[in-house]
């Protein structure tokens, strides 16, 4: 039997092979068409529109192709150190998360853009700008700015006639109000720890009048004793919940309220059509609503023989014809005050939440150590938060670590 | 020297693509990693490569041994690495017990054991967060079947968490050690069966005395495979655990991607292999030669 | 005492019927020896008794005690497989100690016995060896050891001696002979090989498709086959068997086969009278030629096969149908090929066509 | 009848068991066959309330986004399996001929590869690849796959042809063949079953793998990188239908050749 299998066997065997080679060999594109390769990490919906609506007109002006990538945001800095150290570049301009942006300066992986600080139009918001500086120098151009909003479950704040919380006392009341009625804690806090834990923490903080960095000042205290004291009433999914999870969480309605990027919107209300979920801009805390600025900003790497064509890209995608675009197609906050456009129909009220969120939107001032500070800060949230542990002496000692790691950064 | 390799000519021919592509691929990074980890932190921009500055310190371990963080990892390593060998190894051994008679729904169902083995880690750890979580599924069953009266709270950290994890792993690896024993067992002469029940032996006699001593091969087979890649975890309690418990694989990762620390990172790796190898050396001594080549 | 019956057996495995109909009785203390080519169900016989299997239909008796559904351990009985079965990890030692371990035999007791056992075996200097570093001989002895140290009441033996050599075989038969006289224990002997049947077995039972052809001594079953089956298979080289028609011509009664004609004498044809004009099958030995001049009938000698102080003739007595016959120095003259002879009429066997003896 | 009792008794322990040891895998399936309203609500049902296959359609319709990874996985599994047994089938017939001391030692040696967290020598190499220039193409991918692949498929090779009687190739080489001949006529046809063991184990390494695929795909990302994409946007409907298609091609390549997954190809060099 084995004999009769292996004639046929080592025939196709042969044909396989010789498939496979003409097939990887054919595969390789050649580049001969000036291209301009750019990533970005955005959901499908928002790569349709870029890549249907607004890279034509500009690969029609510039007659150039536009190759874009999907990065996630936590793989891109590898992808570009790996291209530098081999002396490649494939990659012409990338847009990242204003929050992983440590790890490129750190590595000294992008070109220094001060420089063209001019080329920005005058119309982009000024603070817009200063989000993209490390220690002045200009190393980012804003791409779009981005603001998280509160998502509550309408059903269920009607059934127990609640309102969505404006301070921190009716916050306080709506968790404890569900836990006392369902005996699940019904508020989501993000504790998976990470950047969702710290941008949290450091809104509270804003909103308790401190000064995040400081790490044990007077603001940071009121804002971990606040926690610590909404911590019990609290749904226990926010032990996973961070910026992925948490649409999962809102839609299975384990959680009535969480705080989430504008992106949960296509996806709870678009693709699910979950009808209960509701947006607002937020709460206030003793000293007023703040809201930290996310969203993304554009870079270019170091390495790239297309500087130029990636600047005039830049510039492009901050024109006023492509803002509207993206306000009236996806819903983007603008980095323009003078991109006025009718956000389409379904989208309208959850825009709202977004522009009132981003009035009282504060920029994270941009540090290398960054990671150092989210690290501590998970942890002190940890011990404190979750742990019980005494607010000023905890965060007295992850002070003094953090201090300490500062000095591996640049 | 020189006739014993002309004599071996040919077999040294065969081995020589294994080697060299180990040798190149595999061998000279583990070089690099174990050179970056002695190196000191020089306050260079980006990481030049290594092997530049030659002088050698032993900074980043002793910076390893205060960093509670570490000896956490440590610890949290060693529990589920062992914890998920000694559930492969029970669980492998019994499905191999059960599923060792020839007969045609036994091969039929064979396969079906086998699925979990072809479930990439990725989707895994989607699974399981499916059953893990507060309200997750292995809640509502316990409940439902009144095992336990509160949800218990996987995710919070503490031996809960490190249990998770090594069941997670567990359920995806446990087929090989199976494949592994069942071929152990089917090896044995079923004559020796005979003869010990007929001197008197009952089954459980019979498995004490001639099928365990008689497997001892294939278990050291099924130790050493898994043995490695348990105490090497990583992706499934990034994603299950993220930063909140680390084991020496993540704790590798986040030093490097996150906290800017390419040295620690290095020498975090460079001290799980030292503690495989001898962990595996350790085994094999212990085993000694009855429990590599079969009686 | 304790005689083992087998009282109407059958043992079926889905499709294949291994034994149908078995009575057997085996008196207490004797050699029995069961015969039977490879796949006869002698195997199964053996398993069904030590219980390793159970039968499909039918009883077993130990004594008075019915012991068909008892497991193994409880019949007291010990077993030698055709392949040892010997404990690969274990010492010949402990593989000898094994069964008197279960009995949980205290330390003292279990050293004595082993002793005793190797000593007779002379296997002393192996007690510390692994089975692996044995022979082939060694390893036999071992698994016989294993058996006897713990005295129980009936021996089984599958084919033990089938994996050795000639020469150890014939010395290993003796051994299982001095073995038998001197614990006087039930043997219950396995094998395919009728010689070593012949030599061991005070009782042999021979078995063919799951059926017993005949249960009596070495010499009877040497003699007096019951059929043509037992006829053709005792007996190295095997019996001549032809099937000729009984005539009678005027007072002379004949055996015809195409143009040969043996006339036989009246002292043998009282049991074939009623047959005449019949089939019936003539059998006889290799022995029982007599060569002369004077020989009914005629033969072409093809070769001779001389095998020590014996030799035997194959002669091509008509188209197509050959006969052995032992030839010893005296007839030098059989060298020339053709040849006359007779048969002894006293060994002629005769068969019916339902091959039953006459 | 006692017999049939036990009989019965056993299958149901095993069917109790393939359900309990299934049911992660019957979640994700049910997530993906089932309407929203089904799955978001405060207690889910075991069982699958109302039947969609909305999620498959709009997945597999989605042309080139689901048909580049799964066409790049495939390819490079399917490559990176053939040249891992190019590679390891000399390598490894060899071996099993040494004394077990020294193809212990050998073993050891290639399972060395394995000991350190893969994370830590992924980027060096991914340096090394791209100034080779192998950056985003599947000989690139299938090279980096063959860190895994080889000591898994040198390991059971070593067993399969540690438990091939030497007796059939000396007589292939007493009827006049060379070294290499006899290996080719009589060992690998009869180590038939083994080497297709050892292929299957080294496809799924290539299937699922994650680390490396990351690292040196761009413009075309491999089947779990895709998957990896959907999970980090928290579209929980997406990820179970991809988690069930990566899954589909290797339960049919196990069920296929499940006649030739014999367990004891698996004992490693340790048969010896």
């Amino acid at each position: 039997m084995p004999t009769k299998i292996y004639k046929n066997l080592k025939f196709n065997f042969i044909l396989l092979i010789t498939f496979l080679i003409f097939y990887f060999l054919g595969c390789q594109p050649t580049e001969k068409t000036r291209t301009l390769n750019i990533t970005m990490s955005l959901g499908e919906e928002e790569w349709r529109v870029l890549r249907e609506e607004i890279f034509p007109l500009f690969e029609k002006e510039h007659e150039i192709k536009i190759n874009s990538y999907q990065i996630e945001a936590g793989q891109l800095a590898t992808k570009l150190q790996a291209l530098l150290e081999a002396g490649r570049s494939e990659i012409d301009l990338f847009a990242q998360d204003n929050m992983e942006l440590s790890r490129l300066i750190n590595q000294d992986l992008v070109l220094d853009l001060s420089v063209y600080q001019s080329r920005i139009p005058d119309e982009v918001l000024a603070n817009l700008i200063d989000s993209c500086k490390f220690d002045g120098q200009l190393m980012f151009m804003p791409f779009r700015p981005n603001v998280q909003i509160i998502y509550y479950n309408q059903d269920a704040f009607k059934k127990y006639n609640l309102i969505p919380p404006k301070t921190w006392d009716e916050l306080l009341n709506v968790a404890k109000t569900f836990k006392e009625k369902e005996e699940q804690g019904k508020v989501l806090l993000k504790a998976f720890g990470g950047n969702p834990t710290a941008t949290q923490i450091y809104e509270f903080i804003l909103q308790a009048g401190g000064d995040p960095y400081m790490f044990d000042d007077e603001g940071c205290v009121k804002a971990f004793t606040f926690l610590k004291e909404l911590w019990p009433y609290v749904s226990e999914e926010s032990r996973r919940a961070k910026w992925d999870t948490t649409n999962q969480i809102l839609a299975e309605q384990q959680a009535y309220l969480a705080q989430n990027w504008p992106f949960g919107v296509i996806i709870l209300v678009q693709e699910y059509n979950l009808p209960f979920i509701k947006t607002y801009s937020g709460w206030s805390g003793p000293r007023g609503e703040f809201h930290v600025i996310g969203g993304d900003v554009f870079g270019i790497p170091r390495n790239t023989p297309k500087k130029e064509l990636a600047l005039e890209f830049i510039q492009f995608m901050q024109s006023k014809e492509v803002q509207e675009i993206l306000v009236s197609k996806l819903g983007w906050p603008s980095i323009r005050q003078d991109a006025y456009a009718k956000v389409s129909g379904w989208q309208e009220p959850y825009y709202q939440a977004v522009t009132t969120a981003l009035k009282k939107g504060v920029f994270r001032k941009n540090v290398t150590w960054w990671p150092a500070y989210v690290k501590y800060i998970s942890e002190a949230f940890r011990e404190i938060v979750i742990g019980e542990a005494q607010v000023e002496l905890t965060l007295k000692k992850y002070k003094e670590k953090l201090k300490k790691d500062k000095s591996l950064y640049k | 020297m020189l006739e014993h390799i002309k004599k071996h000519r040919y077999k040294i021919l065969c081995i020589a693509p294994l080697l060299i592509f180990l040798l190149i691929f595999t061998f000279l990074p583990i070089a690099q990693v174990i050179i970056l980890s002695f190196q000191p932190a020089a306050k260079t921009d980006s990481v030049t490569p290594p092997g530049s500055g030659d002088n050698f310190t032993l900074a980043h371990y002793q910076d390893l041994f205060f960093q509670k963080d570490f000896r956490q990892a440590f610890f949290n390593t060693v529990f589920i690495a062992f914890l998920s060998l000694a559930l492969e190894l029970s669980l492998g051994l019994s499905f191999a017990l059960l599923l060792c008679k020839n007969s045609k729904i036994i091969r039929f169902l064979r396969p079906l054991f086998i699925l979990p083995l072809a479930i990439p880690t990725t989707v895994v750890g989607v699974m399981m967060s499916y059953l893990f979580t507060a309200s997750g599924w292995l809640n509502r069953i316990f409940l439902n079947l009144r095992i336990i009266d509160s949800p218990i709270y996987w995710m919070s950290g503490g031996v809960k968490s490190l249990l998770m994890i090594a069941l997670a792993d567990c359920w995806k690896v446990t087929p090989l050690v199976m494949l592994i024993l069942l071929a152990g067992i089917q090896s044995i002469d079923t004559s020796l069966y005979k003869a010990a029940r007929i001197d008197g032996a009952g089954s459980f006699y019979i498995f004490k005395r001639i099928t365990l001593p008689l497997l001892l091969p294939s278990i050291t087979a099924a130790v050493i495979i898994r043995g490695i890649d348990a105490f090497r975890i990583f992706a499934l309690p990034l994603i299950l655990m993220g930063q909140n418990l680390k084991v020496i694989g993540t704790f590798a990762y986040l030093e490097y991607s996150e906290f800017n620390n390419p040295y620690v990172s290095a020498a975090s790796a460079v001290l799980l292999l030292i503690m495989i190898l001898s962990a595996v050396l350790f085994y094999i001594k212990v085993v000694g030669k009855k429990g590599i080549v079969p009686a | 005492m304790a005689d083992l019956r087998l009282v109407n057996i059958n043992k079926n495995f889905d499709k294949v019927q291994a034994l149908s109909g078995v009575n057997l009785t085996i008196k207490q203390g004797s050699f029995c020896v069961i015969l039977g080519p490879s796949g006869c169900g002698k195997s199964t016989l053996l398993n069904l008794i030590a219980g390793l299997e159970e039968a499909s239909q039918g009883k077993v008796y130990l004594g008075e005690k019915e012991i068909t559904g008892l497991p193994p351990h409880k019949r007291n009985m010990a077993m030698v497989f055709q392949n040892y079965a010997l404990y690969p990890h274990l010492s010949v030692f402990e593989n000898i100690a094994f069964g008197l371990r279960i009995k949980k035999e205290k330390e003292k007791q279990i050293k004595e016995k082993i002793e005793q056992v190797s000593k007779a075996l002379n296997l002393e200097d192996k007690l510390g060896r692994l089975p692996r570093e044995l022979s082939g001989g060694e390893k036999q002895r071992v698994a016989t050891g294993r058996a006897i140290v713990r005295d129980p009441e009936l021996f089984l033996f599958d084919e033990p001696l089938s994996n050795l050599d000639a020469r150890l075989r014939v010395e290993l038969r003796s051994q299982f002979i001095k073995l038998h006289q001197r614990i006087k224990k039930t043997i219950i002997y396995v094998t395919h090989d009728q010689l070593e049947a012949m030599a061991l077995g005070e009782i042999i039972v021979v078995i063919k498709n799951g059926r017993i052809q005949q249960i009596s001594p070495a010499q009877e079953l040497y003699a007096v086959p019951q059929n043509l089956f037992v006829a053709s298979f005792i007996g190295s080289p095997p019996m001549n068997i032809i099937k000729f028609t009984l005539k009678k011509k005027d007072t002379k009664i004949q055996l015809i086969k195409e143009n040969l004609v043996i006339e036989l004498t009246n002292d043998v044809t009282q049991k074939i009278l009623s047959y005449l004009g019949q089939d019936i099958y003539l059998g006889f030995r290799p022995s029982a030629v007599r060569f002369g001049p004077a020989g009914q009938i005629k033969g072409k000698v093809i070769f001779i096969e001389n095998i020590g102080e014996d030799s035997y003739a194959h002669i091509e007595i008509i188209e197509g149908t050959e006969i052995i016959a032992k030839v010893n120095d005296k007839d030098a003259r059989v060298g020339k090929n053709s040849v006359n002879f007779n048969i002894d009429n006293q060994a002629m066997h005769f068969f019916d066509l339902q091959e039953k003896r006459i | 009848m006692k017999k049939r009792i036990r009989a019965a008794i056993f299958l149901i322990t095993i069917l109790i068991l393939i359900l309990v040891f299934l049911f992660p895998l019957y979640l994700v399936l049910k997530i993906s066959l089932s309407k929203p309203q089904d799955i978001f609500v405060e207690k889910p049902t075991y069982l699958i309330k109302n039947f969609t296959f909305e999620h498959f359609k709009s997945v597999l319709l989605s042309g080139e986004t689901f048909l580049n990874p799964l066409k790049k996985s495939l390819l490079t599994g399917i490559l990176a399996s053939i040249l891992g047994l190019l590679v390891s089938i000399p390598a490894a017939y060899s071996i099993s001929k040494f004394n077990y001391k020294l193809k212990y030692a050998l073993i050891l040696v290639i399972f060395m590869t394995r000991m350190i967290p893969e994370i830590s020598i992924a980027l060096p190499i991914t340096i090394s690849f791209i100034k080779i220039g192998l950056f985003d193409n599947i000989l690139g991918l299938t090279l980096a796959h063959l860190i895994r692949i080889l000591p898994v498929s040198c390991f059971i090779l070593v067993g399969v042809f540690s438990g091939f009687p030497d007796e059939l190739e000396r007589q292939a080489r007493i009827d006049g063949a060379s070294a290499s001949k006899a290996f080719i006529k009589v060992v690998l046809p009869l180590s038939l079953g083994g080497i297709t063991v050892a292929g299957i184990f080294s496809f799924l390494l290539s299937w699922d793998e994650f680390i490396y695929a990351s690292y040196l795909t761009l413009a075309r990302p491999t089947m779990p990188i895709k998957m990896y994409y959907y999970i980090s946007r928290g579209d929980i409907f997406s990820s179970a239908t991809y988690a069930v298609i990566i899954t589909i091609p290797v339960l049919i390549l196990t069920f296929a050749l499940q006649k030739y997954i014999k367990p004891d190809f698996l004992s490693g060099a340790i048969k010896g």
